[in-house]
This record gives structure tokens, C-alpha cells and sequence, in this order.
């Protein structure tokens, strides 16, 4: 199975896909690699978040996505 | 449609109504539908946010599904347990969206209406800014994506 | 139904709307009906006030009709000049209601949604306490006049 | 014709009637004379206000109801 990544939002755009399978366990550094240079970047700061397993991880840094679980990419959300 | 009961208010239970559509609704009817459950409440205010018309020829609401629905019931409780209230409804549409469509519709009934009111205002702060959607504009030349506004994250900071 | 136009946003006006009845209507199609002439306006934020269940079997509001409509009349006028607005929309009961029965029912559409929720806000506060309506409550024991609260003078400072 | 003086809210309770007539013209001495006591001692206070021809009357001690004129006499209103 490995592990879903979905791009969320403009970060889609970004990475040109909506989501990759990456092979499990995936960490942070896994993640930054698999990924392109300007989504990466992106990454790195603050702003983006990352869920794993339907919940938002606080550091996201400590990411440790399991065989199955769905990982999601989640920049800052839209103003009105 | 899915009911949660908290004890608020002496003898009466609160309750919330959250909703996350991918299709169009009826903001009419679901305040009317609202208001008959708290007809006795003194007052109910509401908030109807719709597609402006301007530049753009369509917008399109896309979100993290299993966050979305579990953040605004979280945000809804945090609402019940804030201000006295006998009941919160919010509803968010997600997909695409004409010009005039309603796509946000917050409501809550309580015996006073300087809490309802507030309670309208809080779920409004909170819901543009802390729930996980992202816009994008169809205009002219193509889709914009819309980006997080400054005065969302002061208009959050107002009820710290 | 009388409508007057106010040149406020660029290149709209903005228009108020504004009744006192002495029979019972329906806020849900007032509101529906407002809400499909400010289908563009970005938001539409509202309170509805009904006669609270309680001890009153029922409630009798009575009001100078001279001063009554005039007066409601100059203060969506203040709303329409201290908010950025499409439009206003103020209906207020006269005569004998129910438990559960509409009283008022207050709206506003705006580009802007703190400016449509203030302003209904604003509203409420000053026809609680500045339109010129006197309450009285059908209890077991006869009829009782509500006495005005100090908490509508309070509310009504907020504003200056 | 002469002036019709209503009674609003619960001064009506006060005065025992909605309205009088009072004749033309009439000023403050005149209408705290022709209503009773209980009413009179309202009036004197500042939380009843009076309307002359539908204008609330800036200072009510000025009041000058012409032959016709409809006199209010509005007691504080009521609270939510």
C-alpha cells in the first residue's frame, strides 16, 4: 500500500499532482526528498501543515506515516 | 444530519447541526427549518455569505475532507460552550460555485441576542480562517488562487 | 412597501426597507426575498427576535404610530450612512402576539461581513430601545408592563 | 376641534383612559392641570417625553398644541 500524500490547494499546482504513494515508513526527510525543490521549500516553513491519519501533526518534523496512512499537505487556507 | 446535545442553558439542551455540501441548498429553508426548532428561543441571528459578483466567472471551494467536517463541529462546541446558546447551525458548500450562490450559512438561537450575535460573528472569524478551504477564481485569463487575508488572523485574534 | 435609494458603495445604491405591522408575517420569506435583491452582496447577516416561551401567555406591543415609522425610517438611515451597506431591512410587530410569534425581524447585505453583522447589531440595540414601543405580558395574575432594562441604555452607548 | 392628549403605554393605566380633549391652546401649566396627579408627577419627570403634532418636543415645558394638534405623552419603552 505504502503511504498517500495529497497536495492540498495551491500546493497542488506546485507539485503538478494532486498526490504520489511514497513507500512506507515515510519521515520528514523521506518526505522532503520525494517531493520537488519548490514544494520542499515550501515545506520547510512555517506555514504549511501536515496531517497525518485524519489529524494535524503539532511538529510536523516528527512526521511518522505508517503502511496505509494518508499524509496531507496543507498550505494556509483562503481569505473571503 | 447529525445531532449532538449538550447542557447549556437550564432544562434545555443545546444542540448543533454542521454540514459540509457539494451541491447547492436552500439557505431560506434551512433557516426556516432552524428557526421552528427554537421557536420559543427569544432570537436567532444569521450569517448568509454569498459568491460576490465581479471579476470572477466562478469560483471553486476545495477542502481536506477529513479535517474539514470534524474542524467545524469542533468549532461549533467550542461556540455552545462559549456563549449561552440553545443551538448553532453551520453549513460550508465545497466544488464550484456561480456568482450570488450561497456558500457559507451560520446561525444560532439564544434567549439573549447579544449572544447570538456574537456567536454569528465567532463562527464567521473562525470558519474563513481556521477551517480547510481553499478558493480559486475563474476570471478572464484563467483560475487564481485566493490568499490568506491579514485581517482574518486579527479578526481570530479578537477572541483570544 | 416603500423604497428609498441612498448613493453609498460606488455605483449602487443602497436602499432600505422598513415596516411596522400589525398582523404576523413570515421572516423566512422576507428574508428570502431580501436576500434575492442582494444576491451579489457578498453577505447577508440577520436577527430575528420572537416572543420568548416562558411565563407570558402573550404579548401585547404598542406604539405611537406617528413617531414609530418615522423613527425607524431615520435610524436605518443612520445604519445606511455608518455602515458600507447594499441595504437594510427593519419589520417590527404591533398588537398581540404569541409565544413563538416574530417580533422583529432585522437584516442587512454588505460587501463586507462585520460591516452586515455590525450593523444589524447596531439596529437591534436602538430599536430595543429608541423606537418608541411599549410591551406588556399576559401572565396567570393580568397584564404586566415591561419596564425598560438599564442594559439597552448600556447597549445604546456602545455606539457613540 | 381643540387638542386630543393621548395617554401612551402605561400612562394610559395611570390616567384611567387612552385619551383626552383639551381645548386650544394648550400649554405645559394647561396639560399638568387637566391630568391627574399620578400623571402630573410622571410629567414633571424627565423619563416621559411629549409629542406636539408628531415631533418629540426638545423641552417639553415649551409645549404649544394648537387647535387640531395631537399631544403624546410617552412614557420610557420597554426593554427586550
Amino acid at each position: 500500500m505504502g503511504v498517500r500524500v495529497l497536495f492540498l490547494g495551491p500546493l497542488a499546482d506546485l507539485a503538478g499532482t494532486d498526490e504520489v504513494r511514497l513507500a512506507a515508513p515515510l519521515n520528514w526527510e523521506g518526505l522532503l526528498c520525494a517531493v520537488n525543490p519548490a514544494v520542499a521549500e515550501h515545506l520547510r516553513g512555517d506555514r504549511v501543515k501536515v496531517a497525518c491519519a485524519g489529524k494535524v501533526i503539532a511538529d510536523k518534523t516528527q512526521l511518522a506515516a505508517l503502511d496505509g496512512d494518508e499524509v496531507a499537505l496543507l498550505p494556509p487556507v483562503s481569505g473571503g | 444530519m447529525k445531532w449532538l446535545f449538550f447542557r447549556r442553558l437550564a432544562g434545555v439542551s443545546a444542540m448543533r447541526e454542521v454540514r459540509v455540501l457539494g451541491h447547492a441548498f436552500s439557505p431560506t429553508t434551512m433557516l426556516e427549518d432552524f428557526s421552528r426548532l427554537y421557536g420559543a428561543a427569544g432570537g436567532i441571528a444569521s450569517f448568509l455569505g454569498q459568491v460576490r459578483a465581479g471579476t470572477a466567472q466562478a469560483l471553486e471551494l476545495l477542502h481536506y475532507e477529513p479535517l474539514t467536517l470534524p474542524g467545524m463541529e469542533a468549532l461549533a462546541d467550542q461556540a455552545l460552550e462559549r456563549f449561552s446558546l440553545h443551538g448553532v447551525l453551520a453549513i460550508h458548500r465545497t466544488g464550484h460555485l456561480s456568482p450570488g450562490e450561497p456558500i457559507v450559512l451560520v446561525a444560532a438561537a439564544a434567549p439573549h441576542r447579544r449572544e447570538a450575535l456574537q456567536a454569528v460573528d465567532f463562527l464567521m472569524d473562525h470558519l474563513k480562517s481556521a477551517a480547510w478551504f481553499w478558493k480559486r477564481e475563474l476570471r478572464a485569463d484563467g483560475w487564481h488562487w485566493i490568499e490568506p487575508r491579514k485581517q482574518d488572523i486579527s479578526d481570530i485574534a479578537r477572541w483570544a
